[in-house]
């Protein structure tokens, strides 16, 4: 039985998700990982905040061009159709509502929507990047995030604690145990890890648990 | 991911009654010509699209292109500046005998309404038209002493956009001055629909010379030798053409 | 004796006070002709609203682009150096104050610097094209204008009686009889015809004319 | 019309005491290294400029470029979004004892600030930062159901602006996403010094592919192998020099 899911699986299971032709914006972090796992036959075209639609993978190391990187500073490369752009046309994709899905991690998410992912609080240099428009521009905010903290606390939480990102923002979770939507203020379950009861899972979250239709076993290969 | 249409009947299909549609150009430069006649084309068969607000910098000119679709009174409402041209009669009668709603936006108002509708700015500031009529119950503001009106993003629907080159991504280039509006109504449009001249392999556009990145676009279709509205209107053309 | 000055003849002043390097938008119709008259040694840029930086004379009749065209309609040339760009990039260059002169027609001026340019009333189908827009971007915002109406009715008044075009925007005015500034709420003026009197500039003018050093002889070559 | 200027030294030589200085770049891509070292040499040789504020998307990596003009106490405040980087170390420090001041912005409300200061644009809405600290004693206005927060124009007296081609007339290219900001910048700034890496003539850039017309320009420098920060930082470079 799996315990939990790695950040790696979680980001298989959210690239499951991603249609094909989709517009796709990944956080810095884990959820970059997501575009290692796009199905078979299916094409997404990623978007990167410092002005590249459509680049492509990674390039063989001692090869990198640093005019050609991602909002997390790593080198990426060309493909076809790749297209450049300065900042704010970049952002105009953002906000204007252009992006299908963006793919974020999280300190804390609400039952709200609310989603806190940019400060610890006022200790050390607060940074902030474009995580506050990836929040209100995609048709679907979606985050990866373990379902709870390292010292165990609840993640998913009825009110954040930290200093907000945004307000209702977040669409669907993916955790590291469950999959969850958020509908109308509450959380919906609609994945869990196949023996992981309702009730554990229920204990390990910050705020009511509700189910709409049934719940679906969460299987991840070891990827 | 093909964003390619195979007709340009099938391009213009979703445009339905009471839409709100923005057409590219200035003047004649960047009219999508054959996408216009598309539209009234279906119009003649079905009745369909009518009652629409158009978006266009001017009004049309002659008997072709926005004038023809003004002339077979699919038009309900204009938002433009210029509606005036070389024989602006088309738009003139029916303004002028109450028939076609119009809403009057200067020029660079109108282009910055647009661009903020794509680019999630429902509203800003800009000095131009502060104190004149086309400001009048518009909020107003001081910033740094000078005075500036508020204006609202402007949506659309659909966008019926003229391109050069484009490849099956919506990637795309202009040619010259036709581009003017016509990228600001590829982000502000629900869906956006271009001709262009020739259809190229991803790839096929210099990356640093795409204007519009594929994201802004749902629907292309190639249309090798548009009809440009200046040699149209020297020729005296209608469309539908007068009959024979 | 020149009883007055043509369209042309005023173009040609106003292209006069046109520094080497400036950026300059001419409007429709008679300002137009201003780009004639640069002189020799003098390299100014033309902008138009419809997107063209940069761009040169009339192409030779039959040889016309229509994609390549000005905010009259009408065909221009490429000359070494123009750049195309959109509309909201060629209105941030007006509105951001990157013109260093915009010369504009006038169906009345006020010595508050009010322009009315664009209506003349509540008949007929209203038109402004980017004439608001140009008035509150330019450096210097100029105007060409006839002194007087064709009935002979002052043109230059204490308070524009028309639809306005822009509160407190005209800096100077070429008219068909004198060179005028607006400083400080007045018109202050600079050169007139030599042979028309002081008084009856003022005759025809419909509010106080104000000096504030020499006035030189207003003195146009037959062009 | 002659926009270039002969060496790094004139090209920074207006940036004085307590201006607002834009330098473009996101990271390393993009950064005006040798324009940034030059500026650094003018303080070491006179004293000035110092008291600058900064606009940058970034704090500086290393101890080069943007770092290094930190490191020598020339910056009072920094106006930026994400004030880390792998060597973060040289901002860190002074922040932490309050020898520079910072202005946390979200990164696509400063381009849109920066655009709008170019562009004439006072003041616009947006939905990013709505509810959070950073939307803190700013106004808030609710357009069709839902809550934006008023953002205002950024201008500087100067932009350190990095492109790829330039020409005497100031029209630029760039180079794949060391775009980013430049553009911009070069709108927003009274005075737009670029270097680039070949300065060629009038024409020698496509027209349909230029992205800064040379409207935003007042100078171009040629720096013909620029400095790329990612290499300098895995050099273990620093500015100036580290006594031999």
């Amino acid at each position: 039985m799996t315990l939990k899911l790695t950040p790696t699986q979680m980001a298989w299971r959210a690239a499951q998700d991603i249609q094909d032709g989709a517009y796709v914006n990944l956080g810095i972090g884990f959820p970059e990982m997501v575009a290692r796992f796009q199905p078979p036959g299916r094409e997404a075209i990623f978007h990167t905040e410092n002005g590249i639609l459509g680049f492509g993978e990674a390039p063989v190391p001692g090869t990198e061009d640093w005019d050609l990187i991602n909002a997390g500073k790593k080198a990426v490369t060309l493909k076809p159709g790749t297209a450049f752009f300065h900042h704010a046309d970049s952002f105009a994709m953002v906000r204007g509502g252009h992006l299908d899905v963006a793919i974020l991690g999280a300190y804390e998410v609400a039952e709200t929507g609310d989603l806190a992912n940019w400060s610890t609080g006022p200790k050390g240099v607060p940074a902030v990047g474009g995580a506050m428009d990836l929040v209100h521009g995609a048709k679907q905010v979606a985050v990866i995030t373990d379902h709870v903290t390292k010292d165990g606390k609840p993640k998913l939480l009825t009110r954040c604690i930290l200093p907000l990102t945004g307000v209702g923002c977040v669409t669907r979770v993916y955790s590291s145990l469950a999959v969850i939507d958020i509908q109308g203020g509450r959380f919906v379950l609609r994945e869990k890890l196949p023996g992981l009861s309702l009730d554990d899972l229920q204990n390990l979250t910050g705020a009511r648990l509700h189910l709409d239709g049934a719940v679906t076993d969460l299987t991840v290969p070891e990827v | 991911m093909d964003k390619t249409v195979a007709d340009l009947a099938s391009a213009v299909a979703g445009v339905r009654d009471g839409m709100t549609v923005m057409i590219g150009g200035f003047g004649g430069s960047g009219a999508p010509i054959e996408l216009i006649h598309a539209l009234i084309d279906r119009f003649r068969a079905t009745g369909s699209p009518k009652d629409l607000t158009v978006v266009n910098n001017n009004a049309g000119n002659g008997h072709v292109g926005l004038a023809a679709l003004i002339e077979q009174g699919m038009v309900r409402k204009l938002i433009c500046s210029f509606p005036r041209s070389a024989d602006p009669v088309v738009f003139t009668d029916r303004y002028q005998s109450g028939q076609i709603e119009l809403e009057l936006v200067p020029q660079g108002t109108l282009a910055e309404r647009i661009r903020a509708g794509g680019a999630g700015i429902p509203a800003f500031y800009t000095p131009t038209s502060f104190g004149t009529d086309l400001a009048k119950d518009k909020p107003v503001a001081v910033f740094e002493g000078r005075s500036y009106v508020q204006e609202r993003w402007l949506k659309a629907d659909f966008a019926l956009v003229k391109a050069h080159l484009g490849d099956r991504l919506g990637n795309l280039t202009y040619r010259m001055a036709a581009r003017n509006f016509n990228p600001l109504m590829c982000m502000a449009a629900a869906t956006t629909i271009v001709q262009v001249s020739r259809i190229v392999a991803p790839g096929g556009l210099d990356p640093e010379a795409i204007i519009t990145p594929g994201i802004f676009v749902q629907g292309v279709v190639e249309v090798p030798h548009p009809l440009q509205e200046e040699d149209l209107n020297r020729a005296r053309a209608t469309y539908p053409e007068a009959a024979a």
